[in-house]
């Protein structure tokens, strides 16, 4: 198959190099401070060519961080950053395209580019900063907002089931998915690292935090007091283990998961689950992304597939090795042509 | 018998008509071919019913092809008929009406020997006996029976038998129009060579007719259509939407950038997909969207990446668009968007044609948000229209909606085929590696085109994005008097495209008082008109505009030399309308039909002359 | 709860009341034929008012249905007959709502809508045809077509991973999913009347047969010889059997459905699975989902959640009760008001 | 010191200018309360940055509010103002230039001692000392320090105390007006009801305030803005947005429909969604919608339910429904699309105002789809625009888009409560149960409007939808004289609502020569400057449209009365093309502003007076 690579640069590069002069212009204290500098460094560390990283984005909060990145950039309009990034990418197979978008940009009016991309498996990434809230617009609830959260456009709580971004990708056919924390820098970049190099979408997940209007939206799962025994951080041919002593474990039971301790009522390593995050078989990624506590963090699924240029290279290699017609002058002539 | 009289015609149309299943689509295209062989010049209309596979038998279920050869020039598929071939009553039903007076009339009787065939049509009494068909010049033959006949020794089940009705009936009219059945033959071949029984029933359907036609009494005599003195050169026949596609392709080519088209399905517009995505031996890239908004997202990603960027709809798919048209103005991104338009508002009447889509190619979007507009005129002008849009487009770094219509998107023409070298070159103003210098809203002087900075290219990372930005660096700015400029510079950028194109020109009768205005697919229709005018005694000129925004530098010194201008569209005036707001101060007399249908020369012709007088 | 109810007809109506006068202007062998048919029973069936049953559709052959149903119908623009009904039902939760459409009215451009009124769960029945072509436009692939299919628009076959509607159901938290041959008209009149009688989103997944465009995509699974072997017919609590002499059956390795036969390599009834429809637990309705052999026919999920409508309805009543303000006048007139 | 002299003022303009989180929206709110509680007439302007906390201290996060107060009709919210509260150097950047000569300008010193924060906005002098502010009357204040003394005894962080500078300024600006601090205090008392310590922090802020003012040496004198003479009534100060909303809410009052909203929130419109979801009490049923397709598909659903139906968006929004108001106009359900303008083209500048969707609304649609266009004039006209636009819909079963814009929407004026009783009583065509007669698309011969019967009405079970349709029994047809009759009729049917709209009225000097024309949020610019202008010495007439299609009757004849007409708008010239193709034969001058700002009155006096003279 004719994959194109995507070049590297010949000189090391560091996170600096990826930030822009522009003014950040988030709230203090936002999540994105943090995703940026995760951006930057991951950038820096899979060491492409830094003319070959291409962000694009939709509108939020979120979307503004082609500006903030000294690569190409295009900050595209509400919803659309999805397709916009398909189509440079099947045109630039040799880019390294992100996408940077919120839970409204991608899940309320972009939610139909979504799910296409990640069926289509074009090699993008797409970074979700999913803060529960639409933040540019001032704090209405998103398709992710909890039911029942009160914000401006729902005085009485919202009456709507939110989407579960992990479940979502897997009913979409997705290669690879993970989440992770604003708060946990490491793993951020950990996590997009991982992206940069799985071949086909990753659609990361980043519990962002908006202080403004949904502060503390995923407190009891990020925050310092209680993220230990709220986060299972996954790694691949790892049992999962978790708590601040790693005593708590994972087992499947039927078909559902259970939170067990090891020791306790005769638990051991053998009986806790080892994570697999390349088995083809999504029901486990599926259990895992909808659990609730712990939740599950790091890379939950990364499975190889062909990938949509991969397929529209070779189909081109393929009919322009094996087909007569090689200009437009040919085909013009092809067919029922005569002379007078 | 074969020794009747052989009459020589300037031009004739013949209308193929028959149920959606009766193969009347190949006929009519199998004719054009042969006629086209013989160097008639040649027009033709397809015109099936919306469903798949409509109720059989009935009026709304019949699938007609429309074609129009001479050896004078073609410019339509022909307001009426001279000859009608009918493969049952309902056709028969649905086409009379536009027979012309006289016309050869050729009729399945097999079909109208079925009652219930003749009540689903809605005939209460039977045509053949209530003298409805006294004024023409009626051929019967048992179509059905004579290709049972002719195939009886095949062995071949009865339902594939009737499929080769449709070769019978070209048969008939080669024989008629004395041409040879080679190409068809050909055909034939090609098509079954791999099934030799289908292959044979079918040449003999078509032999059958061709014989059945010597042998009848009715037939007086033949009828022969001179070759066209066309100008030298490789000829084929090419229907509407393959030609955009070609010229397309060859502004690729000839800018040397690759092609990317997003687009979604939508009749009557989806062709240019289908041939697009035939040819990935060139690399061509197509990608079949999710919606119409994907469509043109893709594609404007597609461009900021370097691409000869496409998207192709027809009326509700450009509504779609209107925001991402706007996302595609500001950045000043090249783009091509191709409305082949149809029957509106709304879904409408999707097989039908209108041009009811000007004013939101002109004004569909949000803010001020100017771009370029042109309009095809026939099919064969398809492919210089979607090259010169392309080159437009791709020169002065802003998208063009190209307009044209399921009229002459799904009729075909003959084409003489371009050699690519003598179209001219396309020269995208790409910016260079390392221009320290560079931003990414710098202008050229002159044109007020920005410099086009494709990704990868070393030293000219820059960001581009729908808010609004500073000239020249292309910053955010919310600065009252820099977004004025901006406005103004993108307004000016595409009146500055003016300089770049010719100017508008007259036929007809220039020296006239009147002048006839049309644009885009009425042009054969008008200018027909206008020849027909000249030739009954009453010259006008006539304007037909194929660039709309800009409108050719000229218009206003053209505009100013008539006493009378009747703009003729298919819409409720929406050119008139335009050229009201921007050419003031000019008296406007205007001609309207918004019936799903092309212009009748006739009707165009008794219209014009009666304001005339 | 404030549940509306859906009014009944005081007499009982049969199929033919439901059909109308107009001409069905299918393709004859087309799928579309045995569809209105099951749904004209089905309404007979569920013996709602006839005035108060809805349809509602897009733009697509399928979407034809309206017209030759005598009950108030909606015959909307391409892919947002979801968003129509939406508003259709969240006004008068006492109709009956239907929505008939395409693999791609409802999967390509109406995916977003689709998703969304299955998250927030209205109670509204969507009959999706999926035929795996585009139909009225005449046979460009959609975006359930098999990778490497070759249609109008794929001359060297399709390079996209198709979507399982199943899979984006349960993906977008879906409360009922079932699936069912066109050619099994019983089955369609049971997993219709079905969804009529759930309270929620309920997305019926009908295999359709395109005679013309996509003739005999669904062949395996629903052709005569074959279909025995290749659906699995499944019923609330009953053990999970197929074949002809339903001597085949599903048991669960892991988190894997596996094929097996009873008297085979010591299998009982035991080990076969029963189906639980109602469980919350998606994990095995995403097995049964993609299960590509045998496939899995009738309602594979069902589950009770509150609807949008209800909720909503049960906030006006609080509101209404609760607040001082009754009338446009009394909001104008309350805050800082003054005389003059 | 209290006993200077107070001087008594026609009018005056406040603005209050600070970092996002200084409060000073609040600040101008609550100013606003207590002028309008004193009887003024008054109009707000708040003007704040794209970003939510754009970074402190520079220009760009500059949060603005203005108001207007008056003892004679106030008509915009200001071209200058006559008093500046700058909370940091960067709002005295931003500002200074719209200051008049000899404004009061009131400066938080505290701010001005940090150098970093002088830095930041830009200055490389310090404006205490380069003479910038020479010819004000500039009042300084340790804002940060005063409020910090004043609490110092209630054991509060400082940043809790910091919040309440906006208070100190509040008190300085209440008693240079002489007004009370009642309605301030009852506001505090109500917001930190549970938050005691605060509550006082506040009171005391906002009294220290007051008492600075009262023993400041600068202060020579206070100022009196008497109360205006307002016709008796219960009154209130209204932003645009919610008068929108309460206007919605009344029409479905009046025309005993619910009421349906489905909307995306996109700036600036997003707060008539946020207030109509306040009123579940009101059974005002609000459907936040996954993106503005569905919002109004939602709608258009809701509509043929039987509701009030609504959709509310901002430009790019109004682009992506135009496939779906197609839908409607074809359907021939009424549906209210409110579009509050904001600066484009794309995303634009969305925190600006602009009247560039002219074009959009009127003609941004596939196929001949004419629907009803009106805009508001001013935020409390808004209520009655929107009113008239819920009344014309239903009456005429067409959709209406009705034309806001930021300026007006999140701009406030004082609001004479209506009571209900007082508006028209709105009468949809509604079919009758069982009306064996019933046809989908009859029509009332008069109005050409069709009968609405909604799903669950026994004996009218009937279908509709987006392809063209037979004229009364609405059968799917593409009959081409249908089409026709079907295109006329529906423009017909819009045209005819001019039956139902007053005639255009005229302002100013009718007798004039001269014509201006203004429509939509500009009304309170343009009238006041043709007051001016009269007041010069220049009399002209002046004509302000809000029904814009179809136009008054009485509009051609208006048109013919004047030598010269110079239609001002904030646009490129949308609404004198569109008079120019409606009405050609006049000679219209213009008028354009495209800079996301309201006009100012005195460039509308200059360039009025210099195309004049
Ligand atoms: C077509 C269109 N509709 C609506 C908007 C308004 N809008 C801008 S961003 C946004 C939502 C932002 O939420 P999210 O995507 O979650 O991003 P965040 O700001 O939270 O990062 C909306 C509704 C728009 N710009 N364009
Ligand atoms: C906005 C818009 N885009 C495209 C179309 C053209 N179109 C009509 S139906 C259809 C797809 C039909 O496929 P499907 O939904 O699977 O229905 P089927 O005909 O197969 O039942 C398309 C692309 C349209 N009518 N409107
Ligand atoms: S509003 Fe929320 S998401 Fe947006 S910049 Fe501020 S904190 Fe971040
Ligand atoms: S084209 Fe296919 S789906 Fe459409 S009516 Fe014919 S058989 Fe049915
Ligand atoms: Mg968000
Ligand atoms: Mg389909």
């Amino acid at each position: 198959m004719s994959t194109t690579q995507i070049p590297l640069s010949n000189t090391p590069l560091t996170k600096d190099d990826f930030l822009s002069d522009q003014m950040v212009k988030w709230c203090p204290g936002c999540g994105g401070h943090a995703i940026l500098n995760s951006v930057a460094q991951t950038f820096a560390r899979a060491g492409f060519r830094q003319e070959n990283y291409m962000m694009v984005s939709g509108i939020g909060c979120s979307s503004r961080i082609p500006y903030y990145l000294n690569t190409y950039g295009f900050h595209g309009i509400h919803g659309r950053a999805a397709a916009i990034a398909s189509g440079i990418k099947i045109v630039r197979p040799d880019l390294s395209v992100w996408v940077s978008s919120g839970d409204g940009d991608s899940m309320a009016i972009g939610g139909n580019h979504f799910i296409h991309l990640v069926r289509r498996n074009l090699d993008i990434t797409v970074l979700l900063f999913n803060n529960q809230i639409y933040g540019l617009t001032k704090g209405q609830y998103s398709p992710t907002t909890p039911m029942g959260k009160i914000t401006k456009t729902s005085p009485f709580g919202t009456i709507e089931h939110p989407f579960n971004p992990g479940e979502l990708v897997l009913g979409s056919q997705g290669t690879f998915f993970a989440r992770v924390a604003d708060n946990s820098p490491k793993q951020m970049t950990e996590v997009m690292y991982a992206a940069s190099q799985h071949k086909g979408t990753a659609i990361i997940e980043i519990l962002e935090n908006c202080v403004i209007f949904a502060d503390k939206a995923h407190a009891r799962i990020t925050s310092r007091e209680t993220r230990d025994d709220n986060q299972l951080w996954l790694e691949h041919g790892k049992p999962m283990l978790f708590g601040a002593e790693m005593k708590k474990g994972i087992r499947l039971n039927g078909t559902t998961l259970e939170v067990v301790t090891l020791g306790e009522n005769g638990v051991t390593l053998q009986d806790i689950l080892v994570h697999d995050q390349h088995t083809d078989d999504p029901a486990l990624h599926l259990l895992l992304a909808e659990m609730k506590a712990p939740v599950a963090m790091g890379v939950l699924r990364s499975v190889e597939a062909p990938t949509y240029e991969d397929l529209l290279e070779e189909q081109i290699a393929t009919q322009h090795t094996s087909h007569p017609v090689q200009s437009i002058e040919d085909v013009m002539n092809s067919g029922d042509v005569f002379d007078i | 018998m074969s020794k009747r009289t052989i009459i020589e015609l300037d031009r004739v149309v013949v209308k193929f008509a028959g149920d959606s299943g009766d193969g009347m689509q190949l006929t009519g295209t199998l004719f054009s071919e042969a006629a086209a062989k013989a160097g008639n010049d040649l027009s033709t209309f397809p015109d099936y019913p919306a469903e798949i596979r409509a109720p059989q038998n009935t009026v709304s279920g019949v699938s007609g092809f429309q074609v129009h050869i001479g050896r004078k020039k073609v410019m339509t598929s022909g307001d009426h008929f001279d000859v009608l071939v009918a493969m049952n009553p309902a056709s028969l039903k649905a086409n009379l009406k536009m027979a012309r007076k006289g016309a050869t009339i050729i009729l399945n009787t097999d079909a109208f020997a079925d009652e219930k065939a003749l009540e689903k049509a809605g005939y209460t009494t039977h045509p053949f006996e209530d003298n409805s068909l006294n004024s023409f010049n009626v051929i019967k033959a048992p179509v059905q029976t004579l290709v049972r006949e002719a195939t009886a020794d095949l062995g071949l089940d009865p339902k594939s038998v009737d499929k080769t009705r449709n070769m019978f009936a070209l048969g008939i009219l080669l024989f008629i129009f004395n041409k040879t059945l080679d190409s068809t033959n050909e055909y034939i071949q090609a098509k079954f060579g791999k099934k030799p029984l289908m292959a044979e029933a079918n040449k003999r359907a078509l032999e059958a007719g061709y014989i059945y036609a010597d042998n009848m009494e009715a037939l007086e005599s033949t009828f022969h259509v001179d070759a066209a003195p066309l100008p030298k050169g490789k000829y084929r026949n090419v229907i509407g939407n393959v030609a955009t596609a070609w010229g397309l392709i060859a502004a690729a080519e000839r800018s040397g950038l690759p092609l990317f088209l997003g687009s979604y399905p939508i009749t009557p517009a989806t062709d240019i997909l289908i041939e697009l995505s035939q040819h990935r031996a060139l690399g061509v890239k197509t990608f079949q969207a999710e919606d119409e908004i994907a469509g043109i997202c893709s594609a404007i990603g597609a461009s900021y990446a370097g691409a000869l960027a496409i998207t192709t709809t027809s009326g509700p798919g450009l509504s779609l668009k209107s925001e991402a048209i706007g996302l595609a103005v500001i950045t000043e991104l090249p783009l091509v968007i191709v409305d082949v338009q149809r029957a509106g508002p709304s879904t409408g009447m999707p097989t039908k044609s209108e041009q009811s889509d000007l004013y939101q190619a002109l004004f569909g979007r949000n803010g001020e948000c100017p771009c370029l507009v042109m309009a095809a005129s026939s099919p064969a002008d398809c492919f210089y229209a979607a090259f010169e849009a392309a080159r437009l487009s791709l020169e002065h770094m802003t998208p063009v909606i190209l307009l044209t219509d399921g009229y002459i998107g799904n009729g075909s023409q003959l084409f003489r085929i371009p050699r690519i070298k003598d179209l001219p070159e396309i020269h995208p103003p790409l910016a260079q590696a390392n221009d320290t210098s560079y931003q990414p809203f710098a202008r050229d002087p002159q044109t007020l085109v920005r410099k086009w900075a494709v990704p990868g290219t070393e030293g000219l990372r820059h960001r581009v994005g729908g808010l609004e930005k500073t000239d020249g660096a292309g910053a955010v700015s919310t600065d009252p008097l820099n977004h004025q400029k901006m406005v103004d510079l993108r307004a000016q950028k595409v009146a500055k495209v003016a300089d770049n194109i010719p100017e508008q020109t007259l036929e007809g009768h220039p020296e006239s008082d009147t002048l006839i205005i049309s644009w885009g697919g009425t042009y054969g229709a008008v200018s027909s008109a206008v020849t027909q005018l000249q030739q009954s005694g009453t010259p006008v000129a006539h304007a037909h505009f194929r660039y709309i925004m800009p409108l050719p530098r000229n218009t206003s010194e053209i505009l100013g030399r008539y006493k009378k201008i009747i703009v003729c569209e298919l819409n409720g005036g929406q050119f008139v309308n335009y050229l009201r707001m921007t050419h003031p101060g000019h008296n406007y007399a205007q001609f309207n039909k918004v019936q799903g249908q092309p212009f009748l020369v006739e009707e165009l012709v008794a219209h014009i002359q009666s304001v005339i007088q």
